[in-house]
């Protein structure tokens, strides 16, 4: 009875593991500065937290996979840029949400097929696309920014980045709640789910039980390909205008993010909620070295430290 | 002049980035209007890939070469290549620190970090906490930009740089950046931010966070700043010329192909555009960009780059 | 009688929740075989795994030549004289017999380049004592499960050390190799060395071993003489009650066919003919590479066919994958429960569902309360031993591995179903519980394809015997007629 | 008989597949250009290769490991600096380059211990290493390029990246071919490298048959810094000065070459020779592509195309 009891806290805290370190992170950063723990500090982790937050649940559902998809940073620069010419061509806020989530999707759709229907390894199907999206979207820009002007439309679109319902709910972070929200009652909830997580454990076995293992594999795909497509929009109406090379390198914040959520990259395993509070850790670090005015040479260091710490106490408390 | 069948190789260092997009587009189109090739390679920011490209464009044996070096100091071997090969070489924006060099067309980031925080200085007699947004760390306009910001900051007691972090030439980091300085020190009163990109990031969250106190300082004058100029929100930027800078090259280049002297270095502007300039600037820029009269190649600033 | 060389004491071992070993005792001697016997789960390869270094013990003593002895690697194990052939195979897939054989110890030169040649030889000259017909440069991968098997046993013998192990060896063996692996431990007797042999298939026990040695639920029941015991006794040692009729065969009139394949052709089979009637249980027997296993997954729609037809209730079908199979009403449970039968990072809840999602979900939607009482369902009814449904599949033991498969097929409700070595690494009394599974199923009405290469249980469970041999088909024989000897008439006619 | 030698045919077309892509490409560059099939410019090629070549060859230790290595890139910024730094100084040439090396292996050693020692994923532990690495790039060359200067060890340093040998054989692609025999030794003829290959083809068993599987891989990682900390040496010297960013995203390329190779990222396949083809493969995409003066934009959808390609026809010819 007694070790029961203990096998159970252990169990609770090695199941929270990451809240814990979340949680240490929050006392610690209160303690190095009195304006961490401030609503509007907070606030800001907590939007500047949505992008990379948004694009690291669609990137789980590659990973859960046993896969990978390192081109969503490049799918960020390009649907951002699409968003934002539509934008200046004042096409209504639907029409260019919905376009850039479709743009999203064939990305996705792009990386599934190669990786599904031609057997190709995920992380050089990804690497190949990276460069063309990106490529794509130097053509399509001519390597300029594109400004959204001050119309009607710009307005509206400029909302989903920056504006607030209740006077303290930023845009992107409602959006970062509805995706998370969406994304755990898929990976969940459902059958496509529970497959996802059987074709990542054991595709073998999930092909002989009857699964449909590569359109569960294209699916993921798609879905990952959306998500870094709203992920570019978000981006493009936060910042209000659209980079060539916006979203560079993105896809390793994702990540990070995942695995530090406790995500496995071998696959079958990993918990969305988790990936959130992996990103918010992430997120946190940065914003205590901007606060700490850590120079940027150190920035890059501390970072590197910090994410192998989290991983390897995730790993210790694993155990 | 006379039409020459002439063959212009264009190395930069990174197209990707809009001031050199918007130098090769012009360097292009005056290289188009007088008949000329144009072989136009691009290093992604990467010093190797200089002495790669130089290689490959070396095959194709071009008349003239108009360089960009990604570094100063690395450009030595891929220009000496050059020297070897017998091809005269142009360098813009950025000098190589050795080997023969025909002309240089500078212009000068260090001097233009140095009006960007004079100007600061100008506006803010009380002095007051500065934010300092800086590119990719590391790369040279950088390093550039910054010496030229600290050299007057770092003079002046009345102004402390409470905040000098990166924004990686992109907005949305720029944009973190400053939502984070602006929580950590309530009293910011300017920042200058090392390219255009990053100040409309920092613009967005000043203005979410209701600051239209900050004094906003960018860099590049690019289109959408000169109308946060007019529109108010951003303060100033400073203007490099980088479309005459491309069609300057493809003048010179013509000369030297033709046998004549050109100068050792030309200098072209670089200059404050703030809100008392900005409607001027715009149509002297457009002109510059329109006619091929209104180069600069009489002024001989020999200010040096590096 | 031989010398103790090996004698663990009190040795106990547990994981979380599980308290695998619980004071066992263990001796073994030289020129003597031991059996280490018990039901699945017992903790005979746990107690293996303490011994040569794969886990550390929580306590007890092992002493090895009289020496305290408390490895931490398995090489350690080895360099003592110490060798085990586990229960899982052990082998680099995509490296050669030769390059697998002497993993670890390969012969070099004074350069340290290693001597391929030399290696390649040594391993030809060690297949062919062992009357494997193999190349030493095939790879892994390659292999049917019995050849991959064999290879694990050429591997354990390279090593020529005082101890050898053997976790289950003839598995995944037919009797022509089970055979030449006798004759090898026989040798190895010869040779003063000691043998632990672990094994379901109790005959063997009979014919190989010296002495038993049986565990039940991790502690420690007695030793024995062999001679000493019988059949039943042992049983009633390892089961802990008695066990009456292991092949609870019950006569049955068949329906009407539900399945038939005719002419069948492909890469793996040639002109295979048979059918399949309700509430029958058709035997396939062969020796290994026989086909058996391709057939299955011919039927199962993984391998294409583009000869012959199979008609299901009659109406004609060609299944083009698994999915398209398991609709029309076919499904295979697989041979090798660890590669492509169990997700074994999902719980025992989610597995048991994986192939019937319809049951359990509506429009998408998983209703969680349908899921669980399912599983606790088939889990009560097939006496799967587990903590709970939540328990993740990797940490069960085989038999429980094998009924969670078993459990994820019936629960798919097919008409028929192919069942490839359903007891494969299974005690005898969860052997009897799936028999008696497959009992059911037949008063379901189902159709059984029984593919096994254990004799006695295709002759015990079958109502019909289709005899396979390089694809190609040899002749049925009907319960009454089969004997072991009738077999393997056709299968060398 | 008959179908034995077709069947021989095939598996030696099969094992030289991508030998087979090299040719089929020279042949079709050549049509394009005339300049490509030029002594001169193939000379370039081989040039322009040898740093990806020695990269690729490091990083294939990591990959055939099952595992992976996206920290070389950073390394070579790392070496790059503490060489030109050490040339200015005027440190003797054999100094440097040992120097470099060992850098190298201690960048490699700290990746290994944390894969090998901690079970940590290759992937994460080394994208944070990268950040690690390049964060102490800038903080030890302040941001700033480290110029060499005329000295007489700049001059004998430079030569290792430009000088030549008996007229035509430049030191970089000398230094590429020793580099390449030595690692084909040591991957095809030790047992080391036997136990490499049964590592990535089946940790458990590998250890179960009393392998040193953390030694090994441990080994690997090291060897795979070393390698990147030449490259990094003969970079710097190619170029005659340091900058704190050289080698950024060098890994990529690096992957795609031995992918392009045949080594597969699940580990346990590849051979050293089929990489060096990759190497040169995608290094003659990217020289045609400048000799034929694509736009930088379009080169770079070029590339992830090709890559593409390359990798759907080695599958192809695979199966
Ligand atoms: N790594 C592990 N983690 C948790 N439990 C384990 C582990 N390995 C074995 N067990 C448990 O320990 C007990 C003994 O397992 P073991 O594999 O030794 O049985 P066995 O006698 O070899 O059975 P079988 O005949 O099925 O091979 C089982 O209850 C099993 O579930
Ligand atoms: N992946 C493979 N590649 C090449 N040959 C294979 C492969 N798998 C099996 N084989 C060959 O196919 C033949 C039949 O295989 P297999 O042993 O699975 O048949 P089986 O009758 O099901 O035998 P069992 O189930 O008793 O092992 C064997 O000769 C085997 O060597
Ligand atoms: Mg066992
Ligand atoms: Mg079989």
């Amino acid at each position: 009875m007694e070790s029961k009891t203990t096998n159970k806290g252990l169990k609770f805290i090695n199941n929270y593991r990451q809240v814990i370190i979340l949680l240490a992170e929050i006392i610690i950063f209160s303690l190095i500065s009195s304006r961490f723990l401030s609503v509007g500090n907070l606030t800001n982790v907590l939007k500047q937290v949505s992008i990379n937050a948004i694009l690291a649940a669609g990137v789980s559902f590659a990973i859960i996979l046993g896969g990978i998809d390192i081109s969503i940073g490049s799918v960020v620069g390009f649907t951002g840029a699409i968003a934002a010419a539509l934008v200046v061509r004042d096409i209504p806020l639907v029409v260019v949400i919905l376009a850039t989530l479709a743009i999203g999707a064939v990305a996705g759709l792009i990386n599934g097929v190669f990786i599904a229907y031609f057997d190709l390894q995920p992380m050089i199907v990804t690497l190949a696309t990276l460069s063309v999206f990106r490529g794509a979207t130097l053509v399509f820009t001519n390597g300029a920014t594109v400004a959204m002007s001050k119309g009607a439309c710009a307005a509206s679109f400029k909302f989903l980045g920056s504006g607030r319902i209740f006077g303290f709910l930023y845009m992107p972070v409602l959006i970062m709640a509805l995706v998370f929200i969406v994304v755990y009652y898929v990976q969940n909830k459902t059958s496509f789910g529970r497959h996802m997580y059987a074709v990542g454990g054991n595709e073998d076995a999930a092909y002989l039980s009857g699964l449909n293992v590569r359109k569960i594999k294209l699916m993921c795909h798609v879905i990952c390909g959306i998500l870094a497509g709203l992920a570019g929009a978000v981006m493009c109406a936060r910042v209000g205008s659209a980079q060539p090379t916006a979203g560079e390198s993105y896809e390793m914040d994702a990540i990070a993010a995942c695995v530090v959520g406790g995500t496995s990259l071998r696959g079958g395993e990993g918990r969305i909620a988790m990936t959130l509070v992996g990103a918010i850790i992430i997120g946190m670090i940065n914003n205590i070295l901007n606060i700490m005015n850590v120079s940027s040479y150190w920035q890059t260091i501390v970072k590197g430290v910090v994410i192998l710490a989290a991983v390897l106490m995730d790993r210790k408390s694993n155990n | 002049d006379e039409k020459q069948d002439l063959t212009l190789g264009l190395m930069l260092s990174d197209n990707t980035n809009q001031f050199f997009s918007t130098l090769e587009d012009a360097f292009k189109k005056a290289a188009e209007d007088a008949g000329y090739e144009v072989i136009s390679l691009s290093s992604g920011n990467d010093a190797a890939k200089d002495v790669t490209n130089m290689e490959d464009l070396l095959t194709q044996n071009p008349d003239v070469i108009v360089y960009n070096p990604v570094d100063s100091d690395a450009a030595g071997d891929a220009v000496a290549m050059a020297n070897d090969a017998g091809i005269p070489v142009v360098t813009v924006d950025r000098a190589a620190n050795s080997g023969d060099i025909v002309c240089h067309i500078a212009s000068d980031n260090v001097y233009g970090g140095e009006i960007a925080a004079q100007y600061i200085v100008d506006q803010l007699p009380d002095g007051g906490q500065v934010v300092e947004i800086q590119g990719q760390a590391g790369a040279s306009a950088t390093n550039e930009r910054g010496e030229g910001f600290h050299n007057i900051m770092d003079d002046n007691d009345k102004f402390e740089v409470v905040v000098s972090q990166t924004g990686n030439w992109s907005s949305s980091e720029a944009m973190s950046v400053m939502e984070n300085a602006l929580t950590a020190n309530p009293d910011i009163k300017a920042v200058f931010c090392h390219n255009d990109q990053m100040a409309l990031g920092a613009i967005e969250a000043c203005q979410q966070a209701d600051r239209d106190d900050i004094v906003i300082v960018g860099f590049d004058a690019d289109a959408d700043n000169l109308d946060a100029i007019k529109a108010g929100t951003q303060a100033a930027t400073v203007r490099q010329l980088p479309a005459l800078m491309g069609e300057t090259a493809v003048e010179v280049c013509g000369k030297i192909a033709a046998g004549e002297e050109v100068e050792a270095s030309i200098g072209t502007e670089v200059e404050l555009v703030t809100a008392d300039n900005v409607d001027a600037d715009a149509t002297a820029e457009e002109e510059a960009t329109t006619e091929e009269e209104a180069t600069t190649e009489e002024e001989t600033e020999t200010t040096d780059a590096e | 009688m031989g010398e103790v060389v090996l004698k663990l004491k009190g040795v106990c071992k547990e994981f979380p929740g599980v308290k695998a070993l619980d004071g066992v005792d263990l001796e073994v001697r030289e020129g003597e075989v031991m059996a280490l016997l018990g039901e699945n789960g017992a903790g005979k390869s746990t107690l293996m795994k303490c011994l040569t270094g794969v886990y550390q013990r929580d306590a007890g003593s092992i002493q090895f030549k009289g020496k305290e002895i408390n490895y931490t690697n398995a090489r350690q194990a080895q360099d003592d004289g110490i060798s085990i052939i586990h229960q899982e195979l052990n082998l680099i897939p995509k490296m050669k017999v030769y390059e697998n054989i002497f993993l670890g110890r390969e012969l070099k030169n004074k350069m340290g380049k290693i001597d391929i040649k030399q290696m390649y030889n040594k391993t030809a000259e060690m297949l062919k004592s062992m009357n494997v017909d193999l190349k030493p440069d095939q790879k892994i991968c390659e292999l049917s499960v019995a050849q991959q098997q064999m290879v694990e046993i050429a591997k354990a013998l390279l090593l020529d050390t005082k101890v050898i192990v053997m976790d289950e060896p003839t598995d995944a063996l037919t009797d022509s190799e089970v055979v030449s692996l006798f004759k090898i431990i026989n040798d190895l007797r010869d040779r003063k060395k000691a043998v632990v042999y672990i094994s379901h298939r109790l005959e063997e026990i009979f014919e190989i071993c010296d002495r038993a040695t049986i565990l039940r639920d991790g502690a420690f029941i007695g030793e024995k003489k062999v001679s000493e015991l019988t059949y039943d006794e042992l049983i009633s040692m390892m089961v802990g009650r008695k066990l009456e009729n292991q092949f609870p065969y019950e006569a049955m009139k068949p329906g009407k066919t539900v399945l038939s394949v005719k002419n069948l052709s492909n890469d793996y089979v040639h002109d295979i003919s048979f059918d399949v009637k309700a509430g029958e249980v058709l035997g396939v027997a062969g020796l290994v590479g026989a086909g058996r296993t391709e057939l299955a997954k011919t039927l199962y729609g993984v391998f294409h066919y583009d000869k012959g037809t199979v008609e299901l209730d009659g109406q004609q079908i060609h299944p083009k994958n698994p999915s398209d199979a398991i609709r029309n009403g076919i499904y295979y449970m697989t041979e090798d429960r660890k590669g492509d039968g169990l997700v074994l990072i999902m719980n025992v809840k989610e597995n048991i569902s994986l192939s019937s999602s319809d049951k359990i979900t509506s429009s998408g939607h998983i209703n969680e309360k349908k899921d669980r009482e399912y599983a606790e369902d088939y889990v009560k009814k097939m006496r799967i031993k587990t903590p709970s449904v939540f328990q993740k599949t990797r940490n069960l033991s085989g038999g429980n591995q094998q009924k969670v498969i078993l459990a994820k097929a019936m629960m798919s409700d097919p008409k028929v179903l192919i069942l490839d070595e359903p007891t494969r690494g299974i005690d005898v009394g969860a052997k009897k519980e799936i028999y008696l599974l497959i009992n059911e199923l037949r008063r379901q009405g189902k159709a059984v394809i029984m593919i096994s290469s254990e004799m006695p249980e295709i002759l015990g469970m079958s109502d019909r015997i289709m005899i396979l041999h390089e694809g190609q088909k040899k002749g049925e024989l009907s319960r009454e007629e089969a004997t072991q000897e009738k077999i393997m008439d056709k299968i060398l006619s």
